[in-house]
């Protein structure tokens, strides 16, 4: 049991490594971007699996519920997903500038145009 | 008369369910784009039909059914248009479906 | 009794998620992404009653409305793409 | 959580892991954006199954609706292949490992999933579960807390919100400048003008996405929803109705100065709410003193800061999707 608890906190890890292998090998700059959401991604779940209480349900009461999960993760997750989605699209709209200015949106021939 | 709602709604939800694996097999192991999208769009408003019954059915008359009565009539509306615009979109693409004789003619063009 | 339901979608998810992977067009992979969200969907359909808590289908009817928005976008996209590649070179458009 | 859906939380993260891979694998882009669509939503699958109704909502409204489109909106603008190759792929391979096991080998010392004696579960949680039932008197302590008892921290996301939407309006200019006043209506090249069914039943159904997304908005306190996520909704109808109608039309129907005025509107709204309660006598964003019952002013703080945060996410997420759209057809 505690083994099968365990392993979505591994999946959580790989995710997290996942997404930064996209942030640091990809020279690609949405490629990047891509990853830091997979990064964030891995990061709610985790949040959100710290809540988790076994035979809670959703913090919501109603009729017939006793257990709640911890509503405190989940109001941190759900603001910042929102503040995700427009971060990201901060970061796409700095590459649309930089793909106008260098027509590149590739790392290594960035650099290459900025080198001396 | 609790059994027989029982009963119907394990018909619905098994079938239902056979449903879905059908489409998904047939998704996997159609030989090309728009023969696999015809596998996937009918069965997944065969199979939405079928579950959202048999679910209908086991939450009786209360909220949850006019809720559930919504999404299927939802599903049915957005998942055939969604279908037709991915194949508008393929063909858009120059994407064109494979006919019975597309294997022939393009043998005859690699002996060419 | 949903539970039936609920491991036919799975497996069906998986069958979709290999068909997504695989590819080999881009059509394929839009195809799997649209036949998801109708998986999950159901899948989610079932869970709320599974965990007796059926005031939870706002969630599923939130995804039957606004998740077929995707594949309109990616059908844009295509014109968008096709308009421009018409304007470049007029000839090869008739 | 019984062991039955354990199991299938565990398949579906290792649904997420695949997909995941498969993202990072592949060169296309486009692909990869694809691939994100399902990620999405088996991240909201996991929410739910993890117990958070409410923050598998938030996933569904922004991921279904928002981020495919904007994703595909800056492909549009750039290109969709990957030229360069991964640099230096082995160490960064390596480390990322070594990290992994790091944190893998962290999380022996995690007390285990769901066990109640987790620090979360121990003073935090029954507190916040007692004093909503005592003190504010609504159904959805998600709710609550995000409005009332972490007021701030709100206001702050809000307002984090809201600089990012200026910082892309600043970076790419409004959607009012390409389309400038007085320009005639191109009706020829706007939208799917021209696809018949996408626009027929996409016109059918926008209707229902607006109500559903008041319903979530004005709802949130006694099922899942709040502000965040009907702005996330609302967003998803008008975007919807600029995919069908084209980018000219949809800033007929709500002009990029409303939307700006929504943008500051609702941060404004929320902050008045805060001085409302210093003004009344109590601290700032105690919504208490705004009734002569307590529990009553809490609620009707909680009212009035969701419609600020729903419409303030509103106006930002559809002023992003402008932005990005008038860059497309400049």
């Amino acid at each position: 049991m505690d083994i099968l608890g365990l392993y979505h906190y591994w999946v959580f890890a790989v995710l997290l490594m996942t997404g930064f292998y996209a942030i640091v090998a990809k020279p690609n700059l949405i490629k990047k971007l891509i990853g830091l959401s997979l990064f964030q991604s891995a990061v709610f779940l985790c949040y959100i699996t710290f809540g988790k209480l076994a035979g809670g349900t959703a913090p919501i009461v109603g009729k017939g519920a006793e257990l709640f999960s911890s509503p405190l993760p989940q109001v941190l997750i759900l603001t910042a997903i929102v503040v995700s989605i427009s971060t990201t699209a901060l970061g796409l709209a700095l590459v649309l500038r930089i793909k106008e200015a260098y027509g590149s949106i590739e790392e290594d021939e960035i650099q290459e145009q900025d080198a001396p | 008369m609790n059994i027989a709602i029982d009963i119907a709604s394990w018909v619905l939800l098994t079938l239902g369910g056979v449903n879905l694996l059908i489409g998904g097999i047939g998704v996997l192991r159609m030989p090309d784009f728009y023969t696999r999208m015809h596998a996937a769009s009918l069965t997944d408003s065969m199979g939405a039909i079928l579950v959202i019954l048999g679910i209908m059915l086991q939450a009786g008359l209360s909220l949850a059914t006019v809720k559930l009565g919504a999404i299927l009539a939802f599903l049915l509306l957005t998942s055939p248009t969604a279908a037709n615009a991915l194949a508008v979109s393929a063909l858009l693409a120059g994407m064109k479906p494979r006919t019975g004789d597309a294997v022939q003619r393009t043998n005859h063009e690699a002996d060419a | 009794m949903y539970y039936a339901v609920i491991v036919a979608t799975l497996v069906t998810m998986a069958l979709a998620l290999l068909r997504a992977v695989r590819g080999p067009t881009v059509y394929d992979r839009v195809l799997a992404v649209n036949m998801f969200g109708t998986k999950t969907v159901l899948l989610l359909a079932a869970l709320a009653f599974v965990f007796g808590r059926p005031d939870f289908l706002d969630l599923v009817l939130v995804y039957a409305l606004i998740n077929f928005i995707g594949v309109f976008a990616v059908l844009e996209f295509f014109r968008n793409r096709a308009t421009r590649a018409g304007e470049r070179q007029p000839a090869q458009h008739e | 959580m019984s062991t039955i859906t354990l199991l299938f939380s565990i398949f579906l993260l290792t649904l997420l892991m695949i997909t995941t891979m498969a993202i990072v694998r592949t060169r296309n882009l486009f692909v990869a954006v694809m691939l994100m669509g399902i990620a999405s939503l088996l991240i909201a699958a996991s929410f739910f199954l993890l117990d958070a109704a409410d923050v598998a909502l938030t996933e569904a409204a922004v991921g279904a609706g928002i981020s495919t489109v904007l994703f595909l909106g800056a492909l549009a603008l750039t290109s969709e292949r990957e030229r360069s190759p991964s640099s230096l792929p082995l160490l960064s391979l390596g480390i990322v490992a070594i990290v992994a096991l790091i944190v893998i080998y962290a999380t022996f010392d995690q007390p285990p999933l769901g066990s109640p004696s987790a620090p979360v579960q121990a003073h935090l949680t029954p507190w916040y579960i007692e004093s909503t039932r005592e003190l504010i008197d609504i159904p959805n302590v998600v709710t609550a807390v995000l409005a009332s008892f972490r007021g701030y921290d709100t206001l702050g996301e809000v307002i984090v919100v809201f600089t990012a939407g200026v910082g892309v309006l600043f970076l790419l200019g409004t959607g009012a400048s390409a389309s400038a006043a007085g320009a005639p209506l191109s009706e020829d090249n706007a939208g799917l003008r021209h696809y018949l069914i996408p626009r027929i039943l996409g016109r059918l159904l926008i209707p229902f996405i607006l109500l559903l997304g008041f319903y979530v908005q004005f709802h949130g306190e006694y099922s899942p929803g709040g502000g965040f996520q009907a702005g996330a909704i609302v967003a998803a109808s008008i975007i919807l109705y600029s995919l069908l109608e084209g980018e000219q039309r949809a800033l007929l129907v709500i002009p990029q100065g409303v939307l700006l005025a929504m943008m500051v509107g609702g941060v404004l709204l929320y902050g008045a709410v805060g001085v409302a309660g210093l003004v009344l006598g109590g601290n700032f964003l105690d919504y208490s003193v705004l009734d002569s019952d307590p529990v009553k002013g809490q609620q009707w703080g909680i009212l009035l800061i969701e419609i600020g945060i729903g419409i303030t996410v509103a106006g930002v997420l559809i002023s992003i999707f402008h932005a990005f759209a008038s860059r497309g057809a400049a």
